[in-house]
């Protein structure tokens, strides 16, 4: 980088602690004279060109700005995983199993209310989507799943979600500790 | 002193004796640690007393140093105390240092102050753009947590379903018709262990050897049998009365 | 100029974009790579020397500023509102030089007390902090300078204080030792 003449280092200096692009006349003020400015912001212009930062002239106006190609550095994706909480889970789970299912239903099956934020927590992560209205009165919106929801279970479709006698099967009907059997066999046969 | 009577006559321009003393030692015109003590001495004196022949209120603190001055002055003039320590001349050193001590702080204050400052003299990008961290959440769920949640959806919803389990056990009438059925053969003192049936899984022996227990206490009971152990947890045997 | 590298020109554009000083590690965070940082800023910085702007050190942290011989073209006016007292710049000096250092070693070097209002005022412009205490009777606070200050004053460390090797070498930066320095200053009661 050749160390440019004052008045270049002096103009280069006036637009990079601007707060605002300038135009001549403004550079003007600052630098006391009139003269060499437009040949001195040619100059910067070349001696930008290709860097991190480029001198541009919108309108009348100049700038330092970032280089376009280097804009995406300035944003930083950071990605938090989150568990997604008991209610959310249950939520979804009824969606798979009874799809497409209005909010109502979903609360009659829980036994307890969806909160809004539970249905959008869900729609963010992409798992879940409107599906079109039920025609009985107040036609309230159902939710379906998407690919999206198959993809990130490993599920080929929905028929591979295991139905209600293979779940009891694997135990996940019955809460029951099977410790606790081992210990008391007055308790025992007390199945649901 | 000439150099003193320069200096303005006022006290309320000076911060506290040593500011004072600093004062007089630069109008000796010499490095700091040359300075003659007791022309020091001599100055801060005559501009106390001329203060005071003013009239001007003079604080406690500047009488307070004229004093430690004075004698710092006669101990340097009169002959040596050996016993005296620290020693005049070590008192005198320790002036001059804390006189160079605050004037190269005075200096490197001044310095730091002309230096380029930010903000005042040299600048930052007037318009940063910033840089700017978007934060995304990737919730986290798997497979299991799904099918568990309808599990425990589905146990909570769906009526309740009570089976009994059919158990291994022995009932107390099975014991007792076979417990008398057998002592009906025996002879002689028999362990308990010996009316076991043979085979069967443990839960169903453990459930036989309590109902046989039982069945062998109600039969004592009757009169039909006798019990014998020689100590608690010692092996229990049972002889036929009749 | 000779366009820099893709690494030094996506490091140039971070250092231009940031509102404040960055250290090498959130340089890193953005870059997306911990590999060459170190090198690609001697490069920015022997690019920009003899420029309008210069790339700087203070502390751990690098940023680009005018170029101080440009002062005059660009100096605001602010001295009201920054005018520090003559025992707030004493104060200051003798934190910087002496850190960490208690408000009694303060008050021994100066002569006067140190008026409360001093150090708050050199702290509100974050430019000190306490620092700890030290473990001689009666714990007192200590206080040192902050990255903040190395910024505003230019300073890429505390070794790049005017002329402290030349006090360290006269002992004038020595311990002060507070019992004897009370042979003489016991009495002053003085304010600033």
């Amino acid at each position: 980088m050749t160390p440019p003449d004052e008045r270049t280092r002096a103009i280069e200096a006036i637009l990079f602690a601007a707060t605002g692009p300038l135009a001549v006349a403004e550079i003007a003020t600052h630098l006391g004279e009139r003269e060499g400015i437009a040949e001195a912001l040619e100059r910067l212009r070349t001696d930008y060109a290709g860097r991190g930062l480029n001198l541009v002239q919108r309108g009348e106006h100049w700038h330092f700005e970032t280089a376009g190609d280097l804009a995406h550095l300035l944003r930083r994706d950071r990605e938090d995983s989150r568990k997604l909480s008991r209610a959310g889970i249950e939520t979804l789970a009824i969606i798979a199993y009874h799809e497409p299912v209005t909010r109502a239903e979903i609360e009659a099956i829980r036994g307890v209310q969806v909160a809004k934020g539970t249905i959008d927590v869900l729609m963010e992560a992409g798992w879940i989507r409107p599906a079109g209205r039920r025609e009985v009165p107040g036609r309230p919106l159902t939710y379906a799943t998407t690919p999206v929801f198959l993809d990130h279970f490993g599920l080929a479709s929905r028929r591979d979600l295991p139905g209600i006698d293979e779940l009891r099967a694997a135990g996940l009907l019955d809460p029951v500790d099977l410790a606790l059997e081992q210990v008391s066999v007055e308790k025992d046969g007390e199945d649901d | 002193m000439a150099d003193a009577d320069t200096l303005t006559i006022s006290l309320d321009s000076w911060e506290g004796p040593l500011d004072l003393l600093l004062g007089l030692a630069r109008t000796q015109k010499v490095d700091l640690r040359a300075i003659s003590i007791l022309e020091l001495v001599d100055q801060y004196l005559d501009f106390i007393a001329s203060a005071r022949d003013l009239k001007l209120e003079v604080a406690a603190d500047y009488l307070v140093m004229a004093a430690w001055l004075a004698y710092l002055k006669s101990a340097l003039l009169l002959p040596r105390d050996p016993e005296e320590t620290p020693s005049p001349e070590e008192l005198a050193l320790r002036l001059t240092l804390r006189l160079a001590r605050l004037d190269a702080m005075r200096e490197a204050g001044a310095r730091l102050m002309a230096r380029d400052r930010l903000g005042r003299d040299v600048f930052t990008r007037g318009c940063p753009e910033g840089l700017q961290t978007i934060r995304r959440t990737r919730w986290d769920a798997s497979l299991y947590d799904l099918i568990a949640a309808y599990g425990r959806v589905s146990a909570r919803s769906r009526p309740v379903l009570h089976v009994v389990r059919q158990r291994p056990v022995m009932t107390l009438e099975t014991a007792l018709s076979r417990v008398s059925a057998m002592l009906g053969e025996a002879i002689d003192w028999t362990a308990i262990e010996c009316f076991m049936p043979e085979g069967g899984e443990a839960l169903w022996r453990r459930s036989a050897l309590a109902s046989s227990f039982l069945a062998a206490l109600e039969l004592a009971k009757q009169g039909r049998i006798e019990l014998a152990q020689d100590a608690p947890f010692a092996p229990l045997y049972l002889r036929s009365l009749a």
